[in-house]
């Protein structure tokens, strides 16, 4: 029977952080520098906060958090899209709690259901189909965000719509891929990262394979890790023998969910339904293979179809996201943070979501601790 | 990135549309499991197996014997420190 | 009334079907008090409960939780706990409630007496008297079946101090049972998310077990019952009025086992959920015993425990020391908590 | 809050926007009172005010009305008086409020203040403070706009002893002003009739009156605020309570012109119109002008006049002799009034 | 300038009175028996105990009220199909205040509205059209009932409704006309009625002349009346003058708005917009000549194409009603007053609206009055 | 049986559909005029005149000088009491 809580008991965390402070040190005096590590996901980047790893790990270790929210980097266009949407007269959007929060140019969906419009918060995608089988009468627009993890599920429930031959439900697709994403901001001068600990439940749909071009291309060691304590410290602890013993190879500390070639399933149900194109996103800026659209299979599920003309447009953030996502900055070393940019009134896409970099520090009150800062 | 919470498999409730009952910490759900079909499981061997679910989905088996591997490797290490 | 077993504007409009549904379903229901709603007031006799310096304390609450009926109570249980704890956190001995309806027209009469039963109940073994009251119909549409508003009032006896500004370093924080409860009930409840379990509100009169902890320990600082915002809210708020730091201790924090379960497959936190019959209490830790061990003589009590303490002064500061040894910040969240993906 | 002048669910959940609306819309306008009902409930120092023999009252009221705002006052308005007069006609000083209120998602905030900046002014005006609150937002479409709930607390003078069961034969119905205008504004202000009118409502707090009125004929047997169900529904209950004939004079009864016209053109009676600033005084013959030179001492009290007399005990009745010698039963309505056409 | 107070002086009520007294004293000796009066018109009844004409003129003048109220007699079924088209959704069903208490087999339509159907009270049927035009995502349907006097309004509106070019308005007509229904009246055998008061707003729209039959066939005195006290006095004296005289007229006590002729723009919309046929009233039975259809160019108004087809049926009302109704006894008489048969819960016709006979005793408390009964 | 009331017209809404402003006791409403125009009365000629509204539409020209009359033979009859 498989326990959780062992990937949480405070002796076994003991034990890897007794293993991983000296050799930190180590690898940080060889660099003269902290070691910087990018934790890719925002799932990481809360439970690093949670259980205190970067209070215990100190400051050889300097955390860059990456752009693996699926929310933060959420165009405001895309939340345009959805407000208008909700707007319609007989329309339900549904979409996934996180997304409500999220501001477009003209306020949130929260605001937008407040003015009126009927905004559904589901666990599941599948719930919306239900929603739509349910009240015939009514337009659902399911809001669909989500990397690679979430992506499947959409696709699955878009090839159950069609099944069951719902004709009241469509869907609004804004879809980032990791990989991608990844390369994205390697291929940025300024980034400065030593090693990636590689998202785990992204990895479960791509398998470790899918990130050999990290290693290979970019230099980059990765190790993919689970959310719990030991599972990051796990991983924290191979990236660092990487780094000491100057190897660079994409390993994988969470074997009990993650193989090499990733869920097949999920990729074929995503590849009928999706069709990739170039998508522009909050802080990250274009990336390929992004998702908006559905094939021709699927195209009357694609609520684009209903969408009024909007007004394109980039959306305008602080130069410091960038900075902080690529490393050279941390969050409250942002004039914004705390004062214009707060999680009710977020200025750029690291405080949208609670997953968000600078949203956790400021949940975390990170800037409070006085901690001492370390510039990269 | 991705909130995902395992799950032990509870009853199959629909094989055809591939719908299991899926308990975490006492809180059950409907989850699909049409994610793991593709991996020659048979639906009902799932009932008391592990899953890794995400808006509703499995889209994983746990592996217990990988769990249980890096975990006996982790108290090797702290036997070590002894 | 032939074929009338639903609400209608004609039961709100102050004429004989007003009389008709005061008579038929309240006053049968809050006994011989209520007759005195009749008139445009009530009157109540207080010298008898009152010495010199005695102060009298009035809370007010709307009740508007959906669904209307839940494990563990109703609509008509909170608006009777929820207003007599609010008063007896304060130090104040519950005296009697006033209870306002705002019915949708198309109610089920049923439901209503559903209701109105539970709230005579409660009261009865919270020992208050529901002593005068009101209702409104409204509309189909323009409300949500039943809003029920209650005021209460109480006797704070001579020399009773609990207030939010009042705690200091060294002072235990202790809770009687499992947070968290109420909100995960609420949550299932509604059903749209399509998670069940076994969770039940934790909605309980608290006047009882308070009253014995103040008689018991009149050196209580501060009494909260934590109800929306939850433990979390409740705590920050004491922090902030007392300028102090508080430290909770991750292991202590009693958390049901599915209600645990539901802030993990929703990523929320159980801090910050709505709780009915928890009451956060701050103490000088020399003290703090004799606290719990009065709290575990209430049905209420059972799993009272410390959860934390008072840790220093000076600065509002609410954290938790991890199992690691780290430092976590709490912060109260924005607004509403919402299911998240990631 | 950027973008953010309309009330959403956060407003409600307890977190940080909750504390922001509270301390911008209701500490601010409520002033130094309000600041208790951070507490779970204010504590009030009665002592001063409480002689040996003294009494509290206890009232409460929804306020539902719609729309919002309606010539002569608001829902905020509204529900200060409705309460304060409540507690006036039953012999009581008003003392304190307490204000819940259950907001819709949407609700522009500028409304709110709107409602809540009346609510303060008269409750200065009427010399009473609102000393706890609460507030709840709703989602959109589960209720209409805003509902306010008042609770008030007033202390009875040792031997004040107004009820509705002491009319007696002999003793004069006094009324202070029109009857039927609050009714008639908002039926007028609801626009869905086409009529339009100059009528306002005659919304007032009328414990200053009352208390001198109190004060000057202590004799006072019954006094009632005639709201809901209009000086119809309150003499009708008077008729049972105290087992009594009461005969209205057809001329005597103050009907503006205005209100007297609605009543014709859709049919209806403006002796069931409510009222918010009228109160019913029964008092024996030989005090009433003292009564009536009272009130008009005040502003609401101008038209004060005698409009009827208790003229039997034994039997309840109330009935109108008209201009022609003749009498005319009046009963109760059963519900609400709409307008009709034949 | 017109003065309706002056209709309503005390002084003259008084002169009125003095003369009416005598006369009748006089007529009542010479039958032996008290003048049975009949008011048609459920306006006259009120108007009657709202002044207390009845206590004024004493014994000797016994009121027999009359069938004139379109609420009092509408029946079960119309209200049945007026809950059926409320209850449809996307519908608004508007109609008169006074309807919203009738009930049906099924309820009111009070208790319709209760259970969720969007049931508006308006002042006038243009008001309905206001809503049609308002509220285009919508289905208006008018529910209309009314005398002669109320069907030219609702014919005009119809008309119109079809110059506006509105395709989401229908009406469901339930119309019955007077000079019918007191003409099916007068056929009973048992019919106690020695005059009658003529309805003075009916009368405007038919004119004076259409009463002859009354006269010529029936052998009754009638005379047209207003509702002021002095207008209802004034006709009561003609009508009494003509029995002591022996005559036999139709006169006018309301010329200031009748005349002999009638309204004949309002005819010629009623012509043009509704098709008599034959119909079931509550109390009354089969009166021809009433209307619940629309001519061929008005059909596509007509809501009865929208109805769905429901169970047909005479409504059952205790027999104790047409007695009242012709004369042959008192409201407080019947044995269901006041107990089973209330405004709240009527058992027959005559208790529905505040108009009738039975609601209009109950409400001015005409049996506790202790006044003497008289058999007629 | 139909609630009819007399009201002043005070002003001409719309000539052509017929909708004028009418005034009862102080309170104003839009009635409709149509059912008087086949008396050859031009619209504006309707100002200062009473009729008699039903449902909202005027029925009736109220002809003053009959009412005079019969407001007349009234108090002529009282004279002849004293
Ligand atoms: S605090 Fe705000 S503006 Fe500054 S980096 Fe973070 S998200 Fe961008
Ligand atoms: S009291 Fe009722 S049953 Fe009797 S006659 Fe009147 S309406 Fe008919
Ligand atoms: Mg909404
Ligand atoms: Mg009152
Ligand atoms: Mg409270
Ligand atoms: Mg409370
Ligand atoms: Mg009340
Ligand atoms: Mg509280
Ligand atoms: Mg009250
Ligand atoms: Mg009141
Ligand atoms: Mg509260
Ligand atoms: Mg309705």
């Amino acid at each position: 029977m498989f326990n959780r809580q062992a990937f949480r008991a405070p002796p076994a965390v003991k034990t890897l952080v007794d293993k991983i402070v000296p050799l930190a040190r180590r690898v940080a005096e060889a660099r003269q520098r902290p070691v910087q590590v990018m934790e890719v996901c925002g799932g990481h980047t809360h439970a690093i906060f949670h259980s205190g790893i970067d209070q215990l790990i100190g400051p050889d270790v300097e955390w860059v958090h990456g752009p693996g929210c699926p929310v933060c980097v959420l165009p405001a266009q895309a939340v345009d899209e959805a407000i208008a949407l909700a707007q319609q007269p007989g329309a339900i959007l549904a979409t996934f709690g996180d997304v409500l929060r999220v501001p477009g140019r003209h306020g949130t969906l929260a605001q937008a259901s407040a003015q009126g419009a009927n905004v559904q918060v589901v666990y599941s995608p599948m719930d919306a189909l239900t929603l739509a089988q349910q009240q015939p009468d009514k337009r659902v627009v399911f809001f669909a965000i989500g990397f690679d993890t979430t992506m499947p599920g959409i696709a699955f429930t878009i090839q159950a719509a069609r099944q069951q031959g719902l004709t009241n439900i469509q869907f609004l697709c804004y879809h980032i891929r990791l990989i991608p994403t990844l390369i994205r901001l390697l291929e940025q001068d300024s980034v400065c990262i030593d090693g990636f600990i590689g998202p785990g439940h992204v990895s479960i749909v791509l398998g470790a394979d899918a990130y050999q071009p990290i290693a290979r291309r970019f230099g980059r060691p990765l190790v993919i890790s689970g959310f719990e304590p030991v599972d990051l410290l796990n991983a924290l602890l191979m990236l660092l023998q990487q780094l000491d013993e100057g190897r660079c190879e994409i390993e994988n500390a969470y074997a009990r969910v993650v193989n090499n070639a990733g869920n097949l399933a999920a990729k074929a149900a995503m590849a009928a339904v999706f069709d990739s194109t170039v998508c522009h996103w909050r802080g990250v800026g274009e990336v390929p293979e992004s998702v908006n659209g559905l094939t021709p299979d699927y195209r009357a599920f694609d609520a684009r179809s209903s969408l009024p003309r909007l007004h394109q447009g980039t959306d305008q953030e602080p130069a410091y996201c960038a900075e902080v996502l690529t490393g050279n900055r941390k969050p409250h070393q942002c004039p914004h943070f705390g004062h214009a940019c707060q999680p009710e009134t977020p200025m750029g896409p690291l405080m949208v979501s609670s997953e968000g970099a600078c949203a956790a520090y400021h949940k975390y009150n990170v800037g409070k601790c006085k901690e001492p800062c370390h510039e990269g | 990135m991705c909130l995902g919470v395992p799950a032990l498999i509870t009853a199959i409730l629909d094989e055809e549309r591939g719908l299991a009952s899926a308990q975490t910490d006492g809180v059950v759900r409907t989850v699909s499991t049409a994610m793991l079909a593709m991996k020659d499981i048979p639906q009902e061997q799932l009932v008391g197996r592990w899953v890794l679910v995400h808006v509703g989905f499995a889209m994983a088996l746990i592996d217990e014997q990988e769990a249980l591997r890096s975990l006996t490797l982790l108290s090797d290490m702290e036997d070590e420190d002894v | 009334m032939r074929d009338e077993q639903l609400i209608t504007l004609a039961h709100g409009a102050g004429g004989k079907a007003s009389s008709a549904l005061i008579q038929s379903v309240f006053v049968s229901a809050f006994g011989p008090h209520q007759d005195k709603s009749l008139q445009d007031a009530a009157v109540i006799d207080v010298q008898q409960h009152f010495g010199a310096g005695s102060r009298i304390a009035m809370t007010t609450d709307s009740y508007v939780v959906s669904p209307l009926f839940f494990p563990g109570g109703d609509i008509g249980t909170l608006a009777v706990c929820g207003t007599v704890n609010d008063l007896a956190v304060c130090g104040a001995r519950p005296l009697c409630l006033s209870a306002a309806f705002i019915l949708e027209e198309g109610l089920p009469i049923r439901e209503l007496q559903r209701v109105v039963a539970s709230m005579a109940d409660t009261a009865r073994r919270a020992n208050v008297s529901i002593v005068t009251g009101d209702t409104k119909v409204v509309a189909k549409g323009q409300v949500d079946k039943v809003f029920i508003t209650t005021t209460g009032l109480g006797v704070v006896p001579p020399g009773v101090q609990v207030r939010s500004d009042q705690a200091e370093a060294g002072d235990a924080v202790l809770v009687n049972g499992p947070i968290g409860d109420h909100g995960a009930a609420i949550m299932l409840a509604r059903g749209d998310l399509g998670l069940s379990a076994d969770v039940r509100s934790d909605c309980a009169a608290l006047n009882p077990m308070i009253g014995d902890i103040l008689s018991a320990v009149p050196a209580c600082r501060v009494m909260r019952d934590a109800t929306r915002g939850g433990v979390g809210a409740v705590l920050s708020e004491i922090a902030q009025a007392s300028n102090v730091a508080i430290a909770l201790d991750e292991n202590a924090l009693p958390v049901r086992l599915e209600t645990q379960g539901i802030c993990e497959l929703l990523g929320l936190d159980p801090l910050f959920f709505a709780n009915e019959g928890l009451v956060v209490v701050l103490v000088p830790q020399a003290q703090a015993e004799a606290v719990l061990s009065v709290m575990k003589n209430h049905p209420e009590g059972q799993s009272a425990r410390q959860i934390g303490q008072v840790v220093e002064q000076g600065q509002p500061l609410l954290y938790i020391n991890t199992s690691f040894g780290t430092k976590r910040m709490i912060e109260l969240p924005y607004g509403i908590q919402l299911p998240r993906i990631c």
